[in-house]
């Protein structure tokens, strides 16, 4: 079964078991909404200097946006910024690629079980919802540290 | 093969429907129970397109050559043949717009410009409900913050149903405008409306129905619903996208100012000032979707063709179907009415705490397409404390054969996610 | 038959519209030369339409289902499409309306309803042109009823042509909003924007060109215009009836207040208050015209295929030979620019004291399809002391024997009348 | 040629040769316009008692609309108000017959000049053209008799 492609054993794990869930101590807090769907995320994110000390998280939503927050959790939380960043773009770029895009080793190694989200790229409505927490991870940072990233962030998810 | 009294000859019919022998996903058969977001349209309706398009092209009014004239009275006969559809007293009541949604905003900015009586203002109030479509709920916000006036509504309740409880203390004296829905689009239900225009015209408030779940289902009769403003739109009844209307009664449509400025619209224009026509075309700026409203004529009389009452008929059935399969599920909860009674063929429903939109996905993976998310509805979503909703809605097409597959298909969905 | 440089293979084109076969009257062919009403349209675009309807027609936008995303990709394509073909920075700055008059008046409400810097209201002033269709006069005029704003404009000259003389009088600190057409609907005449732009972007105002009859015509570049707003229709250039297109920077659309409030334009909505999209999708309330933006892809894919700047070649020489043609015929006087020169293939005119009316009358007796009446302009007819003109307006399809047929066409209404 | 049943002889005469046309003192003087072609028409009427004295006009417009108000002149000058009545009413019903109704006797003797213009009636672009003159005696002699068919008669025009 197609479907099979999106909803990946690991997908399905996140989101019967995630990662994180629940608001803790924050420096910055975003409320993101996908009104395609309702989906929605209130995030909040700790540094350490450029360290990503916590993601915390609580929202509802589908299995797709649940189970990549709490990918995003496990992967992002003591990582440096810059390498959050990478990953956050990779990430960005395989769900941009419409099925198009077959994640080589190096991929793999760097965005770990989110690798899983390739089928969902297929699904243009589910891509929004794969990436509503990483746009308000986003979005989120850019507050705790200051920059003005956060417009561009916001607009992209809606 | 399930036989349900009052069933249409769905077999006759889905033939008129090319869409619907779509194959999806690598060959599954299309069951399309998303009526109430948008119905298919009718070959009839797709062959007054072209033949208008290849044969009559031409901007309409103000033209004395053949296609102009030829294309006037199509699109005005459109308006004659909508004006009957709804038993409006005047063809020069029925005004076309782009959908309901703007039929909706074109009342609420009328009201907002009017000159007393109708002027809303502050201190004056504006009254809807809780069950609106979102289409049915901004203008009124917007209004509301525009002039200062206050915005009231009616609450729900646990069965779906408005909460006529409070009637008395909801349209007051300072009430300007009811605007609400005749046919809840998220949980299907029938809105008695009549207490609630008897109210209004007691203490002499306008009342407006969005009837966009209505035109399409039942027998809409603006003068037995005694509302002053009616709104619906096309593309859910059989027509094309693009085209909605607003039908009014005529002393308003008079008394009140336009809207749209433009072309079409005028009596005469100078630098400095411009008059109107009268109604309709006072408030038709610009070319108007002249293939569209010629699209919707033909999908009025497909469906009077049909009769509406036997398309109401055949839904009832289908509803009570359809609700007594879905109870059968276990975990299913129908958000709204919970049986067949004073409601029409949109049904929603959770399935226990797995998420609308999987559940969605994994019918579609069945050729099954429902909708899910809020229904621009989010009011009620919230009301019962839901982030969403599953919804299957049916129309003259649907079959039992077709609820079959969805109660089956939502088997498969609890399967999958167990 | 006549041979002009830069003709387009006509006889080729012209098998892509249908309606060009149409005979009327008892045998006569149809000569179509009222496309500044409004063009024809290509099987191209009818086939588009036809193939959305019966194979992908569904909602758009909030939808998981097959048809839903089709629908939406086709409808966002569009977008894209049109986006491209006005040389737009961003595809999120392309918003669907139904027609040319919807968006200008989109724009209007915005401005009045804006905060600062944008709010026209009281003490601010709104200029216009005197040559501006209905559509780009009656929104203004509404609005500085509304908001007590001054209206002001630019004369013309009697050649046809704008009165820029006074520009530094006209537009001023107090100048909020500089509305003018870039090609005139009743004479053809080009308006050289740089000069008002440039003057505008000196007081700090907001300039709004309405294009619709530009980008039929030739190559249109928002870009290069330097407008803020660009506004133009689709059935003019040979998209369906029911969409028209409002182009906005950015920036000003994400600061602009919304217009019609509803689906699809928000973020989220409680019975409270409600948060809005960004752009395109905070203008586009309600279920937007999807099977006439798909139509109008089709359009624009069209004219671009052949080249915009070959239609606009193919016109030219089209309008230098329908001058000469037209200024042999003895009364005959050219309301507008006397030669090709700067001017589109709209050409307006009066025939001694016959009225149009009545020559539009004898004309389309012989099959000649032109528009007589004020041709939403009237404020031209007034400058220039004529109670009306007959235009005839050509297109890529239109041949030198369509010019012939008119001027002889022409001859035959002054005998009729002598 | 068809249009010859539109263009008659009779109403081109009119069209070059105006009865009664300028404007003269009246009891009430009313304004109207034909959006669809921008015809316009200013249009006074006196009355001594219930007849009509003089209708006097001025304005522009096609050859229809110009010869119809001459005819109007022409038949109605010196008439009672209740006959000058049953002709506009006749005339109504003859130009919105869309060209079905084959003028009999009676009609002419009631029309005269005016039978002519059965031949616009098949023109539905020109009928408003024909009838702007009548729509507005009907409303002028509404307002010099004090009644209330001002409105009426004023949508129908437009
Ligand atoms: C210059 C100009 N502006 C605006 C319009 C209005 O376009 P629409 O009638 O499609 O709204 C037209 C055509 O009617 C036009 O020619
Ligand atoms: C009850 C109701 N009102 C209003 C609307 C708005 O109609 P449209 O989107 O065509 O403007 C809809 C459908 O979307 C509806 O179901």
């Amino acid at each position: 079964m197609k479907l099979d492609s999106m909803y990946q054993e690991v997908i399905l794990d996140h989101y019967k078991n995630p990662h994180g869930r629940g608001l803790r101590e924050g420096d910055a807090e975003v409320h993101h909404v996908n009104p395609t769907c309702g989906d929605e995320i209130t995030l909040r994110v700790r540094y350490d200097g450029d360290r990503i000390e916590d993601v915390s998280y609580d929202g509802q939503g589908c299995s797709i946006s649940q189970a990549s927050a709490s990918v995003l959790n496990e992967l992002l939380v003591g990582k440096e910024l810059s390498e959050a960043r990478s990953i956050q773009e990779k990430f960005l770029e395989l769900m941009q690629s419409r099925g198009q895009l077959e994640p080589d080793e190096h991929m793999e190694d760097l965005l770990e079980d989110a690798v899983a989200f390739a089928g969902v790229s297929k699904y243009p409505a589910r891509v929004k919802c794969a990436l509503l927490s990483w746009m308000a991870w986003k979005d989120a940072t850019a507050q705790a540290l200051g920059t003005t990233e956060a417009d561009s962030a916001k607009e992209k998810t809606a | 093969m399930t036989q349900l009294p009052g069933l249409l000859d769905t077999e006759a019919i889905r033939k008129d429907f090319p869409v619907l022998d779509r194959r999806v996903h690598d060959g599954q058969r299309l069951v399309y129970l998303d009526n109430a977001a948008t119905s298919q349209k009718p070959t009839q309706v797709l062959d007054a397109l072209a033949d208008y398009y290849e044969k009559h092209n031409a901007n309409v009014h103000r033209g004395v050559h053949v296609l102009a004239e030829e294309a006037t009275a199509l699109y005005e006969g459109a308006r004659d043949k909508v004006a009957a559809f709804v038993n409006a007293p005047s063809r020069d009541e029925v005004i076309f717009t782009k959908n309901a949604s703007e039929s909706l905003n074109l009342v609420a900015n009328m009201l907002g410009w009017a000159d007393e009586p109708y002027r809303v203002e502050r201190d004056t109030e504006i009254v809807i409900t809780e069950m609106e479509h979102h289409s049915n709920i901004v203008p009124w916000q917007l209004l509301s913050q525009r002039t200062g006036a206050k915005l009231k509504w009616f609450g729900l309740t646990d069965e779906g149903r408005l909460d006529l409880a409070g009637v008395e203390e909801l349209i007051t004296e300072q009430t300007k405008v009811v605007a609400l829905t005749l046919v809840s689009n998220i949980m299907g239900t029938f809105n008695p409306v009549e207490d609630i225009v008897r109210r209004a015209q007691e203490v002499g408030a306008l009342v407006v129905v969005d009837a966009s779940q209505a035109a399409p289902h039942m027998v809409l009769d603006v003068q037995a619903l005694q509302a002053d403003f009616v709104a619906f739109t096309g593309h859910k009844m059989c027509g094309p996208t693009g085209i909605g209307v607003l039908w009014g009664r005529q002393e308003l449509l008079n008394d009140l100012p336009p809207f749209l400025g433009g072309g079409e619209m005028i009596e005469t224009v100078t630098m400095h000032s411009s008059t109107y026509a009268p109604a309709p075309h006072k408030f038709e700026a610009g070319t108007p979707p002249v293939a569209q409203a010629v699209g919707l004529g033909a999908a009025v009389d497909y469906l009077s063709a049909i009769g509406m009452d036997r398309i109401h008929q055949h839904e009832q059935a289908l509803t009570e179907y359809a609700v007594r399969r879905l109870r059968e599920i276990p975990d299913l909860r129908i958000i709204g009415p919970a049986t067949a009674e004073d409601r029409g063929a949109t049904i929603s429903f959770t399935l226990g705490d797995i998420h609308p939109h999987d559940v969605g996905q994994v019918l579609d993976e069945q050729g099954i397409a429902v909708r899910v998310g809020h229904h621009c509805a989010r009011p009620v979503c919230l009301r019962y404390g839901i982030p969403a909703t599953t919804r299957a809605s049916f129309y003259l097409y649907s079959t039992p054969a077709e609820v079959d597959a969805l109660a089956d298909g939502l088997e498969h969905v609890r399967n999958f996610f167990a």
